[in-house]
C-alpha cells in the first residue's frame, strides 16, 4: 500500500512484516525514531511474538542480538555512528559467528568534533567486519532492501547491514509502498539456522581458532560474500518480479551506456544526482550516474561492466579515509584496475552538509572540462581553512579547530536587521 | 547438523586431547592400617567391621568382627580397648567409642542367634588346648575354623577361665558369658572340665595330638609376706573373686582392705561393696597417675563408695587394724618408705598384688623354655618345635582377655601351619594411617555417645550390669564417627573434587578408579580425601 | 528457605558424596552419571578452581533443569582452555561471543526462547571476575536491571589470569599481580578500591544473589538449584582459586577456598531481592595468616621483610565481614 | 515543482507541519517529500522543515534552497534567522501574525516582490480559539493553501484530520478552516485594492 510517510516508520513496519523474534534497542539520532515504532507494535502487541529488549548500550544491543540469533531467534537492531563504533567489537563478532542479524545504520558522522547528521563514515569504519552492506537510494528501497536483508543474510548465515541515510532518508516523510504480510511471508520463509543453541543437539559456538584454521576461517567468509554476489541481484530479480519494483542488487547504472563521465555513489545522493545529470543530458553532455548498492560485498566485476566505457569516473563519497582519501574510490580503482581512465573523488556532504544539486553540477562543469583535481572537497570553506591553519602556526595554544572554525565563520546573520 | 568449520564444534571432542601427558606425579589409591587395628591386641579390622556397622549392615559387621574374635559380647564388656586410645578421632574431638559398638554388635548377635562360621573340612589333625579362658577358647575356635579337632580341657568345673572366675559379674554378666562360650562349643569341641594336666607331654602322647596349645592362665595369686595376726582374714583376689564366681563367697567382714592397684583390686573392691562390706578401700604404694587399672574404672569405683589410700603400703594387720605406711615417689618414680604409718580399721585384708602361672606341667617338656614364670615363644605362639604353643597369661605379655584371645589366633594359625607342614607366611602390614594423612575438616562434628551408667545405688548392692548397651540408633551413630583411616570409604571426594574428571566411580563398594588419560597430577584427590587413603607417586618414564 | 545440613553421617554433607545419605542428598558430583558439564581433554592448569566450579555449577544446573540449560561464556580462561579448535569440552549447548558482552548476549538466548515460548530451557552466563565485575560490568548491570532470565555465574579467581595475571577490580588489596608489582613502601594492590559485586548485585533487588566456592560443594549446589527455582535476573559469586595467578601448590586449591571463608575474607551467603536470607557460618576460624601464606601472591607480607601492619589491614577487612554478615553465629552444626 | 520552507520553533510542530503539508498533496496524487532540518533544537530554539511536492517522481535529497514558498510560524524570528534566503521574488510568505505585512518592518526588503503574495495571519489566535493551545501550524497551513492556492483547503483538511485523531482533528480542522477564510478574503482585500 503506498502511503505517505516518514522513512523510520517505512523501515519499521516493514521490519515488522518481516517477523523478527527479538529487537533490541538502544537510543541514538538519527536511528531512533525506527526503534520507536518496533517498540510500539510490539508494546501493542501488533508484532508477536516478539521481544523488545531496551539495552543499556550498543554494544549490548548486538550482544543481545547475537544471543538471540545463536538461539535460532531472527533477530534485529537499529545504530548509528558512535553506536555503531561502540558495538564494533560485537559487530565483527556476529559476522565471525556467521549469524545472520539484520542491522539498519542510520548513516550519520562519527565524532569529535560530535555530531549527529549524515555521512558514510560509520559504515565505512565495519566495512571489513564481514557484514553485508547494502545503501538505500530512497526510503522506498529502505523499506525493500529490509526484507531482501533477512532472506539474504539467513539463506547465506551472514549478518547484513542495511545503510540509510540519515535525517535525509530516515527522516524524510515520502511516498512508500508498503509490502503485505502475506506477500513478506511468503517471500522470506521462517528461520533456519544453521548453527543454534539447542539442549537436544549441543555443539559448542564461538570456538578460539589459532594459526592452524583461522586463515581457513577468514575465506570462507569471503566465499560466503562472493556467494552474495550472486544471491544479491537474484533476490532483486525474484523482488522485482514480484513486486515490479526496481529496489536492491549489486549496482545502479542510470544513463551510463553512452556516458563518458559517470559520476559513482551511494545512497540518497543519487537522486539528486540523477536531476543533475538530466539536466547536463539537457545540455547533450553524456553524463551518467552509478548507484553501488552492495558496498560490502563489492560487486567488483558488476562495477567494471558499468564503467568499461566511460573516460572520466568522479566517485562522490560521503567519507574519506584521513591521510589517504576516498574509501569508496579504491575500490572502484581496484575494480576497474585500468589506468586510461580518470578517476576523480570528491569528498562531499561530510557530518550533514548539504549535498545541492548547483554543487554537484558544477563538479559536472568541472568535470568536463578535465578540470576536477583527483581529490576535491565539495564546498570547502577553503579561507576558513586557511584561517585556521594560520592560527596554529602562530601560536602552540591555538585552541580546539572545531570551535575556532565556529568563531571564524560566525552566526548567520538574519538579513532583516533589528 | 554440519558445522560452521572451526568456529563450532562438536561436544565431548576435547576427550581426545590426553591430558594425562602432563602429569609428573600419579595419585594412587591405597589401604593404610587404622590406628584403631593397629592397636588392637586381638588383631580385629576394627575399621573394617565398623565401616559395615555404619550401613546399618550389622550382621556383616559382626561376621567381620568374629573373624578374629570370637568373643564380641565379651570383649565388648571388658577389652581395655587400646583401639580407642589409639583412636585418631581423639584429636578431633572424642575417640570413636569402638568397644559399645563391638558391645552392641556381640549382644545383638546373641539375641539374633546369629552363628559363627562353619568348622572348616576335618584335616585330621588333634590339637589339645589345655586352658579354657579366653586365649584356649580364641585357639578353640580358630582351630576348628581351620578343620582341627579339639580338645579342651580345663581344670575348673565351666569353661571361661579368668572370663568367668576373674572377672565379676557385674561388668560380664553370666549370660553373656555362657552365650558366646556354648556358640564355639557348638562348632563341635571335645570338652573334658575338672581335668588337671600334670604332664602335658604325657597328655599328648596319650592322647595322641598332633600339637597343644597351653593357655593356663595365671590362677597363683602373689602373696607378700604381711605379717598377721589371723591369716584366715587374708586372702588373695583370685581366690576372692573365683569363689564368688562359684557362688561361694568367703566373709569378709563389713571393713574390707584391698591392696593393689590393678584392675583386680578393683574388681576385688566393687564386689566387697557388693557383698555388704560398708568400707572398701583400695591401699595403692603409688599414686594415681601410675596406677594400673584404668581412670574408667576407677571412676566407677569411686562412684560406687569405695575409697583409696594413695602412696601406702600395708606393714601390718593384726585382725582388726592395718598398718600403713605411707610413701613418697621418688625421680624415677618408685615409691619409697617415709616412715610414716597409720591405721585403718579393717576385718579382712585382700591382696591384689599379681599373679603367677602354674607351669609345672611344662616340667618334662625339656625343650620349652620358661624365663620369669612365663613361656618363651616365637611370633607364631610356638614355644617349642615339637608342636608345643603358649599364649595369654603364661607368656611374656600384658596379660588382658584381648591379647589372650589375639594369642589365641595366632596360635591356632601357628598350629595350622605346623600341623599342615607349611611355613608361616609373613603377613604384610600396611603403613600407618597416621593423623597427618587425614583431612578431618570433612568429618561432621559428632560427640562421643556414653553409654549410660547403672545408677549409683543399684550397683552397690547387687551384681547387675554397671554399663548399658548401645541403643542401635547410638550404635550407629558412634559406628558413624569412624573416620575410616587410610581406607576408602567411598566418600565420593576424589570423584567430585578432580577439576579434569579423572576419577571413574567404580560403583558401591568397588571404589574409584584413576583416569591416567587425563588426570594432569594436580594432587587435589590426595589433599582432599578425608581419610587419606590415596597417595602421589612420581611418574617413571 | 534454609539448608539443613546433614549431620553424624561420618562426613555428614561436607564431603562429595556419602554412601550413607539417601540418593538425593547426595550431591550431584558425586552420581556416576553426572553431566560432566565440562569434559576430559581441557587445557585448564593443574588444580584449576575455574575448571572445578563450572562443572560444579553447570552440572548442578543441568540436574536442576533436567538437562535443559544453555550456557553462554564471556571470554577468558574457561573459554580459552575450554574450546581451542578443534576441541570442545563442553557437553552442553555452548556459546563465546566477547569479553564484555555474556550478560547481553545471555539476555539474548533468553528473549529468543520466551519469543520461541520455550519455558524449558534456561539460560546461565558466566565469566570470570575480569568479564563480570570489569569489562561486562555494564552489560550485567544491564541485565539485572531489566531482571532478565539469566543465571550470571562469575568465577571470581580474583584477576586476570588468561592475560598472565593483573590486577581486576576484584583482587584483593596487598595482592601482588602483574601490574601490582609488590615492590615500593606498598606492594601489591591498593587498599580502599575494588568493586563487591554480590553487594552491587543486590542493590539491583534481583531476585537471588548467592556467594559460595569450590570448597563446599554441596552449599554450591544447593544455591544453584535454588537459583533454577526462581525466574528473572540471578547471580551467583563463586571463588575458584588460581594455583597460576595466586601462587598456590595445584592440591591447594580447595583447601585455600576453604580458608578465604573459613578466615571471613570471602563470606558466604545468599540473598533474595535485595536482603540476605542466609549466611554460611564459619566452621572452624582462622586468622587471615593461614590462608595468605599459602600463597605466594602475598609472599611479601612474611619472609624476610614481613609485613604484619598489612596482615592486620586484611584481618580488619575479614573481621568486618564477619560482622556484616554475622559469620559467627552460634555453631549450627550441632542445633539443626 | 513547488517547494516550501516552514521556519519556528522547537515545539510549535514546524516538522509536523511540513509533514502534514506533504500528506496533503499525496492525497491529491502528487509526490512530495517532507522533512526537517535535522537538527537537535529543543524547545524553544529556531527550526527549519521542508516541503516539497511535484507531479514527477522526486528524486532529490537536497534541503530546499530555493523555496517558492516560505512560511513562519513565529514573528520574532525575524531579525534572528535568514528567514528569506532562496526565495524568488515570485515567492510566497505567510507569517504568523495579527499585524498587517507592511508593519512588520521589513522596510524595502520585499519591494521587488508580489504584494499580495506576501501575507500575515493571526494564526496563535485562531489556535487558541479553536484548540485552546497556541499551536498555529496547523492553521497557517490552511493561510498556505488560500495564499498560494497549490493545494485545496479540503486537502489540508483531510491530512489535518489524519494526524490529529478525534477531537483534535475537528478542532484543528476549524483551525485551518477560519485561516484559510482569513488569509482568502485578506486576498481578495489586495485584490480588489490593486485593481482600484
Amino acid at each position: 500500500m503506498l502511503r505517505q510517510i516518514e522513512g523510520s516508520k517505512a523501515i519499521a513496519e516493514t521490519v515488522a512484516l518481516c517477523r523478527p523474534e527479538v529487537v533490541c534497542a538502544y537510543p541514538i539520532s538519527p536511528q531512533t525514531h525506527i526503534i520507536e515504532a518496533v517498540g510500539a507494535m510490539v508494546k501493542a502487541g501488533t508484532l508477536a511474538p516478539c521481544e523488545f529488549i531496551n539495552v543499556e548500550s550498543e554494544f549490548a544491543a548486538m550482544s543481545v542480538a547475537i544471543g538471540a540469533s545463536a538461539t535460532g531467534a531472527r533477530a534485529y537492531t537499529a545504530t548509528s555512528s558512535q553506536g555503531l563504533l561502540f558495538m564494533m567489537e560485537a559487530v565483527y563478532n556476529a559476522a565471525g559467528l556467521g549469524l545472520p542479524i539484520v542491522m539498519t545504520l542510520a548513516n550519520r558522522a562519527i565524532g569529535a568534533p560530535i555530531n549527529i547528521w549524515n555521512d558514510h563514515s560509520d559504515a565505512m569504519a565495519v566495512r571489513d567486519s564481514g557484514w553485508i552492506q547494502l545503501f538505500a537510494e530512497s526510503n522506498q528501497e529502505a523499506s525493500d532492501l529490509h526484507v531482501q536483508a533477512f532472506r539474504l543474510a539467513e539463506e547465506l548465515s551472514v549478518p547484513v547491514m542495511v545503510c540509510v541515510d540519515g535525517f535525509i532518508l530516515t527522516h524524510a516523510v515520502e511516498g512508500v509502498d508498503l509490502l503485505d504480510q502475506s506477500y513478506v511471508d511468503s517471500f522470506l520463509p521462517p528461520y533456519e539456522p544453521r548453527q543454534m543453541l539447542d539442549t537436544k543437539a549441543p555443539v559448542s559456538i564461538g570456538a578460539m581458532v589459532g594459526p592452524e584454521a583461522f586463515e581457513e576461517v577468514r575465506y570462507l567468509a569471503h566465499l560466503r560474500q562472493l556467494d552474495a554476489l550472486e544471491l544479491i541481484p537474484e533476490i532483486a530479480r525474484e523482488f522485482f518480479e514480484s513486486t515490479g519494483r526496481d529496489s536492491g542488487g549489486l549496482v545502479r547504472p542510470y544513463r551510463t551506456d553512452d556516458a563518458e563521465t559517470v559520476v559513482v555513489a551511494m545512497g540518497s545522493v543519487l537522486g539528486t544526482l540523477k536531476d543533475a545529470v538530466d539536466a547536463r543530458r539537457d545540455l547533450g553532455e553524456l553524463v551518467g550516474v552509478l548507484g553501488v548498492t552492495s558496498f560490502r560485498p563489492f560487486p567488483s566485476e558488476a562495477v567494471r561492466d558499468a564503467l568499461a566505457h566511460a573516460r572520466q569516473i568522479v566517485v562522490i563519497e560521503k567519507a574519506f579515509s584521513i591521510g589517504a582519501g576516498g574509501v569508496l574510490s579504491t575500490d572502484i580503482a581496484i575494480a576497474i584496475h585500468h589506468e586510461q581512465t580518470l578517476l576523480r573523488t570528491v569528498i562531499a556532504g561530510l557530518g550533514g552538509r548539504a549535498i545541492t544539486r548547483r554543487s554537484l553540477e558544477k563538479v559536472l562543469d568541472d568535470a568536463s572540462r578535465d578540470e576536477l583535481a583527483p581529490l576535491t572537497f565539495l564546498d570547502l570553506d577553503q579561507g576558513a581553512v586557511d584561517r585556521e591553519r594560520a592560527r596554529m602556526q602562530a601560536s602552540r595554544r591555538s585552541g580546539p579547530s572545531a570551535e575556532n572554525l565556529l568563531r571564524d565563520r560566525g552566526t548567520v546573520s538574519p538579513k532583516i536587521p533589528a | 547438523m554440519t558445522n560452521p568449520f572451526a568456529i563450532t564444534l562438536d561436544v565431548g571432542s576435547s576427550r581426545a586431547n590426553h591430558t594425562g601427558s602432563w602429569r609428573v606425579e600419579r595419585p594412587v589409591y591405597v589401604d593404610r592400617l587404622p590406628p584403631c587395628n593397629d592397636a588392637c591386641p586381638a588383631g580385629e579390622n576394627i575399621q573394617g567391621w565398623l565401616y559395615e556397622a555404619e550401613s546399618g549392615n550389622y550382621e556383616a559387621a559382626w561376621h567381620m568382627l568374629v573373624e578374629d574374635n570370637p568373643l564380641p559380647a565379651i570383649m565388648g564388656r571388658v577389652c581395655f580397648h587400646p583401639c580407642e586410645t589409639a583412636c585418631n578421632r581423639v584429636q578431633v574431638d572424642e575417640a570413636v567409642g569402638i568397644n559399645a559398638v563391638e558391645r552392641f554388635l556381640g549382644d545383638l548377635a546373641v539375641e539374633k542367634g546369629w552363628a559363627l562360621p562353619e568348622p572348616g573340612p576335618d584335616t585330621g589333625k588333634r590339637i589339645l588346648v589345655v586352658g579354657a579362658g579366653p586365649a584356649g577358647l580364641s585357639a578353640t575356635y580358630h582351630l576348628r575354623r581351620l578343620g582341627h579337632h579339639v580338645r579342651l580341657v580345663d581344670s575348673a568345673p565351666r569353661l571361661g577361665g579368668m572370663l568367668r572366675y576373674g572377672i565379676p559379674a557385674y561388668r560380664l554378666p553370666r549370660a553373656v558369658l555362657d552365650a558366646e562360650i556354648a556358640r564355639i562349643v557348638a562348632m563341635g569341641v571335645e570338652i573334658q572340665l575338672e581335668h588337671v594336666v600334670h604332664d602335658v607331654e604325657q597328655e599328648r602322647r596319650d592322647g595322641m595330638f598332633d600339637a597343644v596349645f597351653l593357655a593356663v592362665g595365671a590362677q597363683l595369686g602373689k602373696r607378700v609376706d604381711i605379717p598377721a595376726g589371723d591369716s584366715s582374714r587374708v586372702i588373695d583376689a583370685v581366690s576372692f573373686l573365683h569363689q564368688v564366681a562359684d557362688d561361694d563367697a568367703p566373709l569378709l567382714g563389713r571393713r574390707v582392705v584391698v591392696y593393689g592397684g590393678g584392675d583386680t583390686a578393683f574388681d576385688a573392691a566393687r564386689t566387697a561393696r557388693r557383698l555388704g562390706a560398708t568400707d572398701a578401700v583400695i591401699v595403692y604404694r603409688r599414686n594415681r597417675e601410675r596406677m594400673g587399672a584404668s581412670g574408667e574404672e576407677l571412676e566407677q569405683a569411686l562412684g560406687e563408695g569405695v575409697t583409696v589410700r594413695w602412696l601406702s603400703t600395708v606393714s601390718k594387720f593384726d585382725g582388726d587394724r592395718i598398718m600403713l605406711e605411707k610413701m613418697k615417689l621418688n625421680e624415677e618414680g618408685f615409691p619409697e618408705p617415709t616412715g610414716e604409718f597409720e591405721q585403718l580399721d579393717a576385718d579382712s585384708l585382700v591382696l591384689a598384688l599379681g599373679q603367677d602361672t602354674d607351669l609345672s606341667l611344662l616340667e618334662h617338656a625339656n625343650d620349652v623354655n620358661v624365663r620369669d614364670g612365663a613361656v618363651e615363644v616365637l611370633d607364631s605362639m610356638m614355644a617349642s618345635p615339637s608342636g608345643i604353643f603358649a599364649g595369654g597369661d603364661a607368656v611374656p605379655a600384658q596379660r588382658t582377655a584381648t591379647v589372650a584371645i589375639g594369642h589365641g589366633k595366632r596360635a591356632a594359625h601357628g598350629i595350622d601351619d605346623f600341623v599342615m607342614g607349611r611355613s608361616a607366611e609373613a603377613k604384610v602390614r600396611h603403613e600407618l594411617a597416621s593423623f597427618e594423612l587425614l583431612n578431618t575438616w570433612y568429618y561432621a562434628d559428632a560427640p562421643r555417645t556414653e553409654r549410660p551408667e547403672l545408677e549409683r545405688v543399684r550397683r552397690q548392692t547387687n551384681f547387675e550390669e554397671v554399663i548399658g548397651g548401645l541403643t542401635q540408633d547410638n550404635a550407629l551413630f558412634e559406628a558413624r564417627r569412624c573416620m575410616s583411616c587410610g581406607n576408602c570409604f567411598e566418600c565420593d571426594n576424589c570423584f567430585g573434587v578432580c577439576p579434569d574428571n579423572a576419577v571413574i566411580k567404580l560403583g558401591e563398594n568397588m571404589r574409584y578408579q584413576f583416569d591416567y588419560d587425563f588426570c594432569k597430577g594436580c594432587g587435589i584427590c590426595v589433599k582432599e580425601c578425608p581419610c587419606g587413603a590415596i597417595v602421589m607417586v612420581p611418574e617413571h618414564n | 528457605m534454609t539448608s539443613q545440613r546433614v549431620h553424624f553421617y561420618q562426613v555428614g554433607s561436607f564431603a562429595v558424596g556419602n554412601r550413607l545419605l539417601n540418593e538425593d542428598e547426595r550431591t550431584v558430583q558425586a552420581q556416576s552419571d553426572r553431566t560432566n558439564s565440562i569434559d576430559s581433554g581441557h587445557r585448564a592448569c593443574q588444580g584449576c578452581g575455574e575448571a572445578l566450579g563450572a562443572r560444579y555449577a553447570l552440572d548442578a544446573a543441568m540436574r536442576a533443569t533436567n538437562g535443559q540449560i544453555v550456557a553462554v561464556n564471556a571470554t577468558g580462561c574457561l573459554e580459552v582452555f575450554s574450546t581451542p579448535y578443534p576441541e570442545t569440552s563442553w557437553r552442553i549447548p555452548w556459546l563465546h561471543s566477547l569479553f564484555g558482552n555474556a550478560p547481553a548476549v545471555a539476555t539474548g538466548v533468553a528473549a529468543a526462547l520466551r519469543a520461541k515460548g520455550n519455558k524449558d530451557v534456561r539460560v546461565v552466563a558466566q565469566a570470570g571476575d575480569g568479564g563480570t565485575v570489569d569489562i561486562g560490568f555494564g552489560c550485567l548491570s544491564g541485565m539485572f536491571e531489566r531482571n532478565d532470565d539469566v543465571l550470571f555465574i562469575c568465577y571470581d579467581n580474583e584477576g586476570y589470569m588468561n592475560t598472565g595475571v593483573q590486577r581486576s577490580a576484584a583482587t584483593p588489596p596487598a595482592a601482588r599481580t602483574a601490574t601490582t608489582e609488590a615492590v615500593g613502601p606498598e606492594p601489591g594492590n591498593n587498599f580502599g578500591q575494588g568493586k563487591d559485586l554480590p553487594r552491587i548485585a543486590m542493590a539491583h533487588d534481583i531476585p537471588y544473589v548467592a556467594t559460595a566456592t569450590v570448597a563446599d560443594l554441596h552449599d554450591l549446589e544447593r544455591k544453584v538449584e535454588r537459583a533454577m527455582e526462581l525466574r528473572g535476573a540471578r547471580y551467583l559469586h563463586i571463588l575458584v582459586p588460581c594455583p597460576l595467578g595466586w601462587g598456590s601448590a595445584s592440591d591447594e586449591t580447595i583447601h585455600i577456598a576453604r580458608l578465604a571463608t573459613e578466615s571471613g575474607l570471602f563470606p558466604v551467603f545468599e540473598a533474595e531481592h535485595g536482603v540476605v536470607t542466609s549466611v554460611s557460618h564459619i566452621r572452624r576460624p582462622v586468622p587471615v595468616e593461614q590462608y595468605l601464606s599459602l600463597q605466594r601472591r602475598f609472599a611479601h607480607l612474611f619472609g624476610a621483610n614481613p609485613r604484619p601492619d598489612v596482615i592486620a589491614h586484611l584481618q580488619s577487612m575479614a573481621d568486618e565481614n564477619i560482622a556484616r554478615y554475622g559469620l559467627l553465629q552460634p555453631e549450627m552444626e550441632q542445633s539443626s | 515543482m513547488f517547494q516550501i520552507r516552514i521556519h519556528g520553533r522547537g515545539g510549535q510542530g514546524v516538522v509536523t507541519a511540513a509533514e502534514i503539508l506533504s500528506v496533503a498533496a499525496f492525497d491529491e496524487g502528487r509526490h512530495a517529500q517532507a522533512f526537517p532540518s535535522f537538527g537537535s533544537e529543543r524547545t524553544g530554539a529556531p527550526v527549519v522543515s521542508f516541503c516539497r511536492f511535484d507531479d514527477r517522481v522526486i528524486r532529490t535529497h537536497e534541503p530546499v534552497m530555493e523555496p517558492d514558498a516560505v512560511i513562519i510560524q513565529d514573528v520574532t524570528l525575524i531579525h534572528q534567522v535568514d528567514l528569506f534566503s532562496g526565495l524568488s521574488p515570485d515567492g510566497y510568505v505567510l507569517i504568523n501574525s495579527s499585524s498587517s505585512f507592511s508593519d512588520l518592518g521589513f522596510g524595502d526588503f520585499f519591494d521587488q516582490y508580489h504584494i499580495e503574495r506576501l501575507m500575515t495571519c493571526p494564526a496563535t489566535q485562531i489556535a487558541l480559539e479553536h484548540l485552546g493551545r497556541p499551536l498555529p501550524n496547523a492553521a497557517l497551513l490552511g493561510g498556505f493553501a488560500a495564499l498560494t492556492g497549490e493545494i485545496t483547503c479540503d486537502a489540508i483538511d483531510k491530512a489535518v484530520r489524519e494526524h490529529f485523531i478525534g477531537p483534535v482533528g475537528e478542532r484543528n480542522a476549524a483551525a485551518v478552516k477560519a485561516a484559510f477564510d482569513y488569509v482568502a478574503s485578506k486576498v481578495k482585500e489586495v485584490a480588489r485594492a490593486s485593481t482600484n
